[in-house]
C-alpha cells in the first residue's frame, strides 16, 4: 500500500506535472516566476491549499453527490464550497494568527481562480481515488507545481541579464523557456506506470 | 469623424487592443491545452464565449442586488451553472468533441478571463455594454484559439480542420501536438503579434 | 420533478450554510485594514488570479502602497485607463 | 445584521435557481448522453465480433462482459473492456473472443492518451489486425522483429512501451475472464 502511495506521489510531482503537462496554473506561473522568494512561497501555499482541498472534494463527492445521485451538480458544488471555504479560512487566519497570515495566509485566496486546484479536485472524482490517495495526490501535484515554478523563477532571474529580443520580453521568453522545461519533463514520461 | 458609438468601441477592443490571449495574457490554460487541433480550439472558444456572454449579461442585470462581500462566490456560481449547461449539451449533442476537450471544459469556470470581465466590466456597466464587451472578448478569444490551433495542427499533423493540406511528403512535427510544442508556438506567436503591433503603431 | 426539488434543496442548503458562515465571519472577524490599501483593493478586480505575482489582489494592493510593484503587472486592469489613473493618484 | 441576511439570501437564491436550471437541463440531456455511451460500446463490441447483431451485458462477480448473439440468436462470442496503464495514461481496449474462449476475434482501442504519432499508433487498424485470430489459450508476447510463432505481435517502432502495455493489458484481462469461468460453462 505504501509503495503504491509513493508511486502516486512521485508520479504527481515528476511525471504528470501539473504545469508542464496539464497546463494548469499558467497565470501564476507566468506572473509570479520572476523572483525566487515569492515563487517558493506561492508554490508551498498552493501545495497547502491543494492538500486541504483534496479531502474536502472527496467528501463532497462521496457523501453528497453519489448518495443523492446528482452528478450534474459536481462543478457547482465543488466551486461554491471551495470559494466560500477559502474566504472563511483566510479571514480566520487573518484575525487570529496575523504572523501565519503574513507568511501563508495571503496566498489562500489563490484557490478560487487557480485552475490547478479545481482540476485536481475533479481528477479525484474521475479516477475514484481513495481518501488517503487523494491527499497524497493533492500534495504531490502541489509540489509538482512548486518545482516547476521554482525552476522557472531561477531561470528568469538569470534572463534579466541577457538581451532578449524586444518582442519576446516578458511573457514571450517565459513561454519559450517553459516549452524547453516541458521537453525535459516529457523525457521523464515513462518513469512510473501508475494510474 | 463621427463619434463611434460606445458599444462598437466596447466590442472592438476585445478583438485587438485588449485581445485576451495575446494582449492581456489571461485564460492561458485552455489556450495551451486544447489547441492541438483547430476544431477543438474552435469548440473551446465558442464554449467560453457562450459562458462569458451569458454570465456577463446576468451579472450586469443583477449588478445592484449582489452585495459587495459575496460578489466573487456569486459570480463563480453563475459561471459554473452556465459551464455545466455547456458541458451537458456537448456530451449530449457532440460526444466526440466533449471527449476531446474532456477535463478542460470545467476549467472554463476558473478561467481568469471570464471572472475578470465580470468584475472589471459586467458588474459596473449597463447590460447592453456588458454584452457587447463579452461578445468582443469571446470572439477575440475564439479567433486566437483557432489561429493557434491551426498553426499547431498544420505543423503537427499536416492538416487544417482535418483536411489534408500539406502533401504526403511532409513529415509532421509531432512535437507540436505535445506540451512543449504548445508552449513554444504560443511564445513565438506572442513575439510575432508584438512585432505586428509595433509595425501598426509605427505606421499610424 | 423529484430530482429537481432534491437538487434545489441541496444547493439551497449548501449556499445558506455558507452564506451564514461568511456573513458571521464578516461581522465578527473584521480586521482594521489600512484604508489606503482597502481603497485600492476596491478598484482591483478581486479575482486573485495570481498573474501579478501575488496570490491575492489585497496583497497586490499592499505592495502597490509600499511601491514595491506596479499596476502594469495586473493583467486584467492594466488596460483600463480610469482605474489605472485612480490608483496612480491614490499612491502618491 | 441586515447585511448578513442579504448575503445569505443572495447566495441561497442564486444557488436554488442554479440547482433548478441544472436539474431541468440534465433531465433533457440525460437520454442523449446514455444513448451516446450505449452507441459507443455497441460500435466497439460489434467491430471486434464480426457477425454479432445484439449484445447482452452480464456480470459475474466483479467481472462485466457482453455476450454477443448473431441474427440466429446463437452465441457468437464474448466481448469485454480491458483497461490498464500505457506509456502516459490509461488505455481502454475492447477485446472479442469466440464462445469457446479459444481464439481472439479482434480488438479495438477505444480510449488512450499515448504520444501522438508514436504510441497513438496502437489504435491504428494495421496494429489491431495482428491480434485477430491469435489463440487466446496461450499468453501473447511482443517481438521487435518479424512475428513467426502463432501468438507473437510485432511492436510499433519507437513505441515499445505502449505496444507492450497493450499486450500486457489484454493478457491480464483474458486471464481474469478465464478465472471467472465465463463463456464455456453457461
Amino acid at each position: 500500500m505504501i509503495k503504491e502511495l509513493i508511486l502516486v506521489f512521485v508520479a504527481a510531482v515528476l511525471v504528470n506535472n501539473f504545469v508542464l503537462k496539464y497546463f494548469l496554473g499558467i497565470c501564476p506561473f507566468l506572473g509570479v516566476s520572476d523572483n525566487l522568494h515569492s515563487a517558493v512561497s506561492m508554490g508551498f501555499a498552493t501545495t497547502f491549499v491543494m492538500s486541504i482541498t483534496a479531502p474536502v472534494a472527496w467528501c463532497i463527492k462521496h457523501f453528497v453527490l453519489d448518495k443523492l445521485g446528482l452528478p450534474f451538480l459536481e462543478y457547482v458544488c465543488f466551486i461554491i464550497v471551495i470559494a466560500s471555504l477559502v474566504q472563511f479560512v483566510e479571514m480566520v487566519i487573518k484575525k487570529f494568527y496575523p504572523a501565519l497570515h503574513q507568511a501563508m495566509g495571503i496566498y489562500l485566496p489563490l484557490i478560487t481562480t487557480n485552475c490547478a486546484i479545481l482540476f485536481m479536485a475533479l481528477q479525484l472524482v474521475l479516477r475514484e481515488y481513495s481518501l488517503l490517495r487523494s491527499i497524497v495526490f493533492g500534495f504531490g501535484s502541489g509540489l509538482g507545481f512548486t518545482l516547476a515554478i521554482t525552476i522557472m523563477a531561477g531561470i528568469r532571474e538569470e534572463i534579466e541579464f541577457c538581451d532578449v529580443p524586444r518582442c519576446l520580453k516578458g511573457p514571450g521568453i517565459t513561454l519559450i523557456i517553459a516549452g524547453l522545461l516541458a521537453l525535459i519533463f516529457v523525457g521523464l514520461g515513462g518513469l512510473i506506470k501508475v494510474n | 469623424m463621427t463619434k463611434t458609438p460606445v458599444i462598437l468601441k466596447d466590442f472592438a477592443k476585445g478583438l485587438w487592443q485588449e485581445n485576451p490571449v495575446f494582449r492581456l495574457l489571461i485564460g492561458m490554460c485552455p489556450t495551451l491545452a486544447v489547441t492541438s487541433q483547430a476544431q477543438n480550439g474552435l469548440a473551446m472558444g465558442l464554449a467560453t464565449s457562450f459562458t462569458l456572454i451569458a454570465s456577463s449579461t446576468i451579472v450586469s442585470i443583477f449588478r445592484k442586488l449582489i452585495p459587495k462581500e459575496v460578489r466573487i462566490p456569486s459570480y463563480i456560481l453563475i459561471i459554473a451553472t452556465f459551464v455545466t449547461i455547456v458541458s451537458l449539451y456537448l456530451q449530449a449533442k457532440f460526444p466526440d468533441i466533449s471527449k476531446d476537450l474532456g477535463p478542460y471544459i470545467p476549467l472554463i469556470i476558473v478561467n481568469c478571463l471570464i471572472l475578470g470581465r465580470q468584475e472589471v466590466f459586467a458588474s459596473k456597466n449597463p447590460t447592453h455594454r456588458a454584452a457587447a464587451d463579452a461578445l468582443g472578448m469571446g470572439l477575440g478569444f475564439t479567433i486566437s484559439l483557432v489561429a493557434l490551433g491551426m498553426v499547431r495542427e498544420l505543423l503537427g499533423s499536416g492538416t487544417i480542420f482535418s483536411f489534408k493540406v500539406l502533401g504526403d511528403g511532409f513529415r509532421p512535427w509531432i512535437i507540436m501536438l505535445t506540451p512543449p510544442g504548445a508552449f513554444l508556438s504560443l511564445g513565438l506567436m506572442l513575439g510575432m503579434i508584438n512585432i505586428i503591433d509595433r509595425l501598426l503603431k509605427g505606421k499610424s | 420533478m423529484e430530482k429537481t426539488l432534491l437538487s434545489m434543496a441541496v444547493m439551497g442548503g449548501l449556499a445558506a450554510l455558507l452564506g451564514i458562515i461568511l456573513s458571521a465571519a464578516y461581522s465578527k472577524l473584521k480586521v482594521e485594514e489600512d484604508p489606503g490599501v482597502e481603497k485600492i483593493t476596491e478598484l482591483l478586480p478581486g479575482v486573485n488570479c495570481g498573474a501579478c505575482g501575488f496570490a491575492s489582489c489585497e496583497e497586490f494592493a499592499r505592495q502597490l502602497v509600499r511601491k514595491e510593484t506596479d499596476i502594469e503587472k495586473c493583467r486584467i486592469t492594466f488596460r483600463n485607463k480610469e482605474v489605472v489613473m485612480k490608483i496612480k493618484n491614490l499612491t502618491p | 445584521m441586515k447585511k448578513g441576511l442579504k448575503i445569505t439570501l443572495t447566495l441561497t437564491l442564486i444557488a436554488v435557481l442554479s440547482g433548478a436550471i441544472l436539474a431541468e437541463v440534465y433531465k433533457v440531456t440525460v437520454e442523449d448522453i446514455k444513448a451516446n455511451q450505449k452507441k459507443e460500446i455497441e460500435e466497439a463490441v460489434f467491430s471486434v465480433l464480426p457477425g454479432a447483431k445484439e449484445y447482452k451485458r452480464e456480470t459475474r462477480g466483479s467481472r462485466e462482459f457482453f455476450k454477443c448473439f448473431d441474427d440466429k440468436a446463437e452465441l457468437r462470442g464474448i466481448a469485454f473492456v480491458a483497461e490498464g496503464i500505457g506509456y502516459q495514461d490509461i488505455i481502454k481496449v475492447v477485446v472479442g473472443v469466440d464462445s469457446g474462449l479459444s481464439k481472439i476475434t479482434g480488438i479495438r482501442v477505444i480510449a488512450h492518451n499515448e504520444t501522438p504519432g508514436l504510441g497513438a499508433k496502437i489504435s491504428e487498424g494495421w496494429f489491431e489486425e495482428q491480434f485477430k485470430g491469435l489463440s487466446a489459450a496461450v499468453r501473447l508476447d511482443l517481438v521487435k522483429g518479424e512475428p513467426d510463432k502463432k501468438n507473437q505481435i510485432q511492436a510499433i517502432t519507437g513505441a515499445t512501451i505502449s505496444s507492450q502495455a497493450l499486450v500486457d493489458i489484454i493478457n491480464k484481462e483474458i486471464e481474469d475472464i478465464k478465472k471467472h469461468k465465463v463463456g464455456n460453462c453457461d
